[in-house]
């Protein structure tokens, strides 16, 4: 069953992808990016990563997504399709897709993963908040901090560079 | 005392049952197609019965009669409506998007079931108990707004448009404060988990245990809330003088009834979420130690306990749309971003202190 | 842990992904596809990061708090490129990556 | 049973504290307020500094006899590594609770004062914020436990007085007064700090007890080591006094003072008069231990520069026409004595009689200059000029300020029963007993004090009685206030016994006035005022006859021996022209030359492959990523051999 879920998710994912980066249609392109980032959730969700799967939901789908489609109704008009792109330029970058493609399937698949064969932590949101906010080894409160730095810093750049001036 | 009526017996022996006669993987799958038909027949039923309902309080407010036709009072009003809408003509407008133009109300409708799946009806009667369902919710109807604002681009008319980009706008930013004001809960009950946070008020509903701070947390929570789901008096976006129907002016048949059901089922899961968080859930009312009362309490069933507040938020939001005037676009981004989202903030503080010192009863 | 998936099954989406992020980012000439391409290309590397940790050490949470860092570092790019689109907009009235050269030498 | 002293931190942080008040806050508070803050402030510092003086000499300072050298309070700022840090705190012995006395006295005086002077000045609390400032950072430097705290003050110090200086900087004098204060100022610390750290290489530390210790090793070394036909120490310690020097004014370096006088008159009062001018004779004062045991050459120094500064200045004060630069060219002369003192002591005992006698002048011209330059204050706010030839009879309109200028005039000039007569009179026993040339040179600026002083007082007071354009009234009430108080003080301090309280080695010990001494410098102290009288009281007096006998010399003093003029010269004349100019040539050709040859090759060869870069993020994305597979490839291939 989950087996079958996983096929399913990783077809769309792979499907979807192609399809977001081929679309000359900009806005369907945006719903195909919401399709991948929604399996993607499937899959966390698949793995019993629960709260990941939603913050993937609210940030990526609720969050980015929507900022994303904002923007296009904002540019874009229905009637207008994006030039085709450049067919040797295409081919070119197809060719190298491929070839790192290869390169790092024939890596992965030369490898041999092993893991610690150690249980299964504890994944619920105390066990996630504690480790997050923690000074001790394994704790992240670090990271935590420089991200709320980032994100403060994001949000102040995104007004200023969004702003309208009053000579513009 | 008498023990809350437990519904897991019964899902039990379903899934004993199922699972005698078939493998586990049939058996899954048939159990999700038992849940689905069952949500679905619920809340097509539902939708009717709230559709009705409003109709009626706008009439109670407006001094009319409301639908008197149909059926005994007007009581199968929307099923004539319903099927009218079924029957009628489904219209694309020229150089429309058309997958995106169909994909829309799908779009919304699967957001609406994704969450009402999350949903615990009674004890023991909720199809997924995961552990981070009050985010999970809030996650799945997140990705309602996309259906939005697709719907109303793909219609190739700007009066859609513009009703598109501010009612994305409204349920973005008021996402902030519903959020804010259920973390005031998780906060004092220590868990995303929305059995537990039912569980954590067997002894009192948080409106009663949290002091002032829940209790303006629940005030914003029915605001953000109320506009949330495009409702009066923040259904600018439909502000029929303005841009006539809003992202589904396009849309006619059975897929203008599919905005119009995710819709209440968007009411129906706001008020739900309010009346489990902050309500109790299926929880019965007990006054301290009135035991006789409390006993008499315990004896009505959780499920009714649970549609009885349920209605009760629902209410109060249907009186605010009929009592309040409409918000300007502005008025409306100013209220959540310089009131509701500060206060939220604050109020947040303020609880998670109360929590830490262990203030609440 | 997923009966009969494996940690390269998910590696192997992961890298599709990836080099279909690369692909649209290198070749679509509009502002927004290029974000969407870097939004996928952020996506399979957090694929990358929780089988990791999934699977391999399934004991910790390192790669699930990578993952949210990134899903957190996504967002604010996300505004602030979109930020910067709608400005490059308001400036040339179109937003493909070839116009955007008034600072060039 | 020691008293507890750490209170006294509050002396100056309650300053530092009123300094950001008032200096961040001081627009939104109105004028007066914060004017009344920083006063307030002051005098709580003032109050806390007499009942230290109180506690430490008169209740139990001492120990056996002996004064004790107390640290009240010591806090780590920087720590360098393990044996060296630099710390703050407070130390106190005898001079540095006298320099708060002083410091906080005079600094009280000069903020009640300033009500009255810098009534309606514009920026009244920008004044008072510096006034602050300037105060804690003066008793910062008294209270210095160590070198480099120290060094810390002596800079804010010098700041703030180049705020000060600098106060009416819409006036260009007063600005390029305040950069020269500053600059010539910084050249001194210069030598300060190298001397510094020449010290602190050797001694590892920069506590002052610590280097004040007898059996120092390290200093002992020090003054062992020969470098350029001196000792280390000695060049260490001639290299402190440079700095010394240029804070308090010293020939070659007092260039700055006369010029300081652009900033307004309290500021002259407190800064170039009474405490920080005589940072210097403090700061030898408090290296007293070292210059005394351990370099008598480097005191040498001190002696010979400061008897020359105080005869050079009092020269030039005899000509000088501006009453606030013959004030300056007098403190210039008083501050030499007081290190003409220093140089002829020596340490311990009566020998040690030059120590006392510094400090004791020190102590003493602190109050009646400060008297001076706020009588002077007062006269220019009465006249609205600084030249003593637009005065004349004021005597009648000012009679507060006369009868205190007088005071301070006689206490000046040595005249018992005056406080200047007696902290005169031991220097020039302390230099009789040294050597005789010093003693008949600081005889014979005695003289000259009180001929120029008093040429400035029967200048103003008597001689023609002058039209104003307004007639001239008396100082208001905070202005007469402080001018009557310091009068009081200039009067009687003289009667402390000052060896009791202060000596080179803590000891206290007894002096007597030395008859001889006494006699001799009265006597040319009232020659000094009679001639004066004589040239000045009456109008057309015998002044102009005098001038006309020796035009050169008259000249000479009136231009300042021309010591400006000489800076000048060696600085545009011989420093532009020979050193500088070829240097620009050589910068501009040479130097410029190679590098805009380098420039233009790097400009064609981009104009050549610019072309590269695109500018296209893609075309970069696309080799990166195509870079990025081929080393994984490489990799990949080697790996797998």
């Amino acid at each position: 069953m989950e087996r079958l879920i996983f096929y399913i998710l990783a077809l769309t994912i792979i499907l979807f992808s192609v399809m977001t980066v081929t679309s000359r249609n900009i806005l369907r392109a945006a719903i195909y990016l919401l399709f991948v980032l929604l399996a993607t959730a499937g899959i966390y969700f698949l793995l019993n990563y629960n709260f990941l799967a939603a913050v993937q939901l609210t940030v990526y789908s609720g969050g980015v997504v929507v900022l994303i489609v904002f923007a296009v109704l904002l540019t874009a008009k229905i009637d207008h399709k994006l030039e085709p792109v450049n067919k040797v330029k295409s081919a070119l970058t197809a060719l190298l897709a491929i070839i790192g493609l290869g390169a790092i399937l024939w890596a992965v698949f030369g490898y041999n993963f092993t893991g610690n064969g150690m249980a299964e932590g504890a994944y619920d949101v105390k066990a996630i908040g504690s480790s997050l906010l923690s000074y001790g080894q394994y704790g992240y409160v670090l990271p935590f901090e420089v991200i709320s730095i980032l994100l403060l810093a994001a949000m102040v750049g995104a007004i200023m560079i969004a702003k309208r001036y009053k000579n513009d | 005392m008498k023990e809350p009526l437990d519904l897991t017996p019964l899902t039990q022996s379903i899934h004993d049952y199922l699972l005698s006669y078939l493998s586990p993987f049939w058996t899954t799958t048939v159990e999700w197609v038992i849940i689905g038909v069952l949500l679905i027949a619920f809340v097509a039923l539902s939708v009717m019965g709230l559709v009705y309902i409003e109709r009626k309080v706008a009439a109670f407010f407006q001094l009319r009669l409301g639908p008197n036709r149909v059926g005994k009072w007007g009581l199968l009003q929307t099923l004539a409506d319903f099927l009218k809408l079924l029957m009628k003509e489904h219209i694309t407008s020229k150089n429309a998007d058309k997958f995106l133009f169909n994909l829309a109300p799908f779009i919304i409708v699967i957001a609406s079931f994704l969450a009402i799946g999350a949903i615990p009806f009674a004890l023991g009667l909720q199809a997924m108990d995961i552990n981070i369902g009050l985010f999970y919710i809030t996650a799945a109807s997140s990705i309602g707004v996309l259906g939005i604002l697709i719907g109303g681009w793909a219609g190739n008319n700007k009066y859609s448009l513009i009703g598109a980009l501010r009612s994305g706008a409204q349920v973005v930013s008021y996402e902030i404060s519903a959020v804010l004001s259920l973390l005031t809960i998780v906060v004092l009950s220590g868990s995303l988990q929305l059995s537990t946070i039912i569980e954590s008020q067997s002894d009192g509903w948080w409106i009663f245990k949290g002091h002032l701070p829940v209790f303006i947390a629940f005030i914003m929570f029915l605001i953000a809330g109320t506009a949330e789901t495009n409702r009066g008096p923040f259904d600018l976006a439909e502000a029929e003088s303005e841009l006539t129907a809003g992202f589904h002016t396009e849309y006619s048949g059975i897929k203008f009834a599919m905005f119009f059901l995710a819709e209440y089922v968007n009411l129906f899961i706001i008020a739900a979420v309010g009346a489990t968080v902050f309500l109790g859930g299926w929880m019965p009312f007990h006054i301290g130690n009135w035991a006789a009362f409390n006993e008499v309490m315990n004896y009505i069933p959780p499920v009714i306990w649970f549609f009885f507040k349920v209605g009760f938020v629902i209410g109060l939001i249907m009186w605010f749309k009929w009592t309040f005037p409409r918000l300007r676009i502005d008025q409306l981004l100013v209220l959540e971003w310089k009131y509701l989202l500060p206060i939220n903030l604050v109020n947040l503080i303020v609880v998670a202190f109360i929590a830490m010192m262990g203030w609440y009863f | 842990m997923i009966e009969g998936i494996g940690v390269t099954d998910f590696i192997v989406v992961a890298t599709i992904m990836f080099f279909v992020g690369v692909y649209g980012f290198i070749v679509r000439k509009n502002l927004i596809t290029i974000l969407m391409s870097v939004e996928l290309i952020l996506n399979s590397v957090n694929i990358n990061f929780v089988a990791f940790n999934k699977y391999l050490y399934p004991d910790l949470l390192q790669g699930y708090m990578i993952s949210l860092f990134v899903i957190g570092i996504a967002a604010a790019e996300a505004a602030v490129a979109i930020a910067i689109i709608l400005n490059v907009y308001r400036k040339l009235q179109g937003i493909d990556v070839e116009h955007v050269d008034t600072m060039k030498y | 049973m020691q008293t507890n002293f750490s209170y006294t931190i509050w002396i100056p942080l309650v300053l530092l504290a009123s300094f950001l008040v008032v200096g961040l806050f001081g627009d939104k508070l109105r004028p007066r307020l914060s004017g009344l803050i920083s006063t307030v402030v002051i005098l709580f510092g003032a109050v806390l500094s007499y009942w230290t003086a109180f506690q430490y000499f008169l209740v139990n300072g001492k120990a056996d006899g002996v004064y004790q050298t107390i640290v009240a309070a010591d806090y780590e700022w920087l720590r360098f590594y393990d044996t060296l840090a630099i710390k703050m705190g407070v130390l106190l012995d005898p001079i540095s609770i006298m320099m708060l006395v002083v410091v906080t006295t005079i600094s009280s005086m000069v903020h009640i004062y300033s009500f009255g002077y810098m009534k309606g000045e514009k920026g009244f609390e920008r004044f008072y914020a510096f006034l602050s400032l300037f105060s804690f950072s003066m008793i910062g430097l008294v209270i210095a436990t160590n070198l480099f705290q120290m060094y810390i003050f002596w800079e804010l110090v010098g700041v703030s007085s180049f705020l000060l200086i600098g106060f009416y900087y819409e006036k260009p004098s007063a600005v390029a007064a305040s950069k020269k204060a500053f600059i010539v100022t910084r050249f001194a610390d210069f030598g300060f700090l190298v001397g510094i750290l020449l010290l602190s290489y050797f001694t590892k530390t920069f506590d002052f007890q610590e280097l004040m210790q007898p059996d120092n090793a390290a200093i002992a070394e020090m003054a062992g080591l020969s470098f350029m036909g001196m000792s280390v120490l000695t060049l260490a310690l001639v290299l402190i006094f440079m700095g010394g020097a240029g804070k308090s004014a010293m020939f070659p370096l007092h260039i700055w003072l006369p010029d300081a006088m652009e900033g307004p008159t309290p500021v002259s009062a407190l800064i170039h008069a009474a405490t920080m001018v005589v940072a210097g004779v403090y700061l030898v004062a408090r290296l007293f231990g070292l210059y005394a045991l351990h370099a008598p050459d480097a005191l040498s120094v001190v002696a010979a520069v400061g008897a020359f500064t105080s005869l050079f200045a009092a020269v030039i004060a005899l000509t000088q026409t501006d009453i606030k630069r013959v004030l300056a060219f007098s403190t210039m002369s008083q501050i030499g004595y007081m290190m003409l003192a220093l140089g002829v002591s020596r340490y311990g005992g009566t020998e040690g009689l030059g120590y006392t006698a510094s400090m004791f002048h020190l102590f003493t011209h602190a109050m009646f200059k400060g008297l001076l330059f706020l009588g002077a204050g007062a006269i220019i706010h009465a006249v609205h000029s600084n030249e003593m030839t637009d005065m004349g009879g004021l005597r009648k309109y000012l009679p507060i300020t006369h009868v205190t200028f007088l005071i301070a005039a006689l206490a000046i000039s040595g005249i018992p029963p005056f406080s200047g007569f007696f902290s005169k009179d031991i220097i020039l026993s302390a230099a009789y007993e040294h050597h005789p040339v010093y003693f008949w040179t600081g005889w014979a600026v005695a003289g000259l004090t009180a001929f120029y002083m008093f040429r400035l007082y029967f200048s103003i007071f008597w001689g023609e009685n002058r039209e104003y354009e307004h007639k001239p009234h008396e100082a208001p009430f905070s202005m007469s206030f402080a001018l009557i108080f310091l009068g009081i003080m200039s009067a009687v301090v003289g009667f402390i016994p000052f060896s009791k309280y202060v000596s080179s080695d803590l000891m206290p010990y007894e002096t007597h006035l030395h008859m001889n001494v006494a006699v001799l410098s009265v006597v040319v102290a009232v020659i000094g005022i009679v001639v004066a009288a004589v040239m000045y009281m009456k109008p057309g007096g015998a002044a102009d006859k005098v001038v006309k006998a020796v035009p050169g010399l008259y000249k000479l003093s009136l231009h300042k021996f021309y010591i400006d003029e000489i800076y000048l010269f060696v600085t545009h004349k011989i420093i532009f022209n020979y050193i500088s100019r070829p240097i620009a040539w050589f910068d501009r050709n040479v130097v410029d030359g190679s590098m805009n040859g380098m420039a233009w090759v790097t400009n064609k060869v981009s104009n050549k492959i610019k072309g590269l870069q695109s500018g296209q993020l893609q075309q970069y994305a696309f080799v990166m990523i195509a870079g990025m597979v081929g080393l994984a490839l490489f990799v990949l291939y080697w790996a797998s051999r």
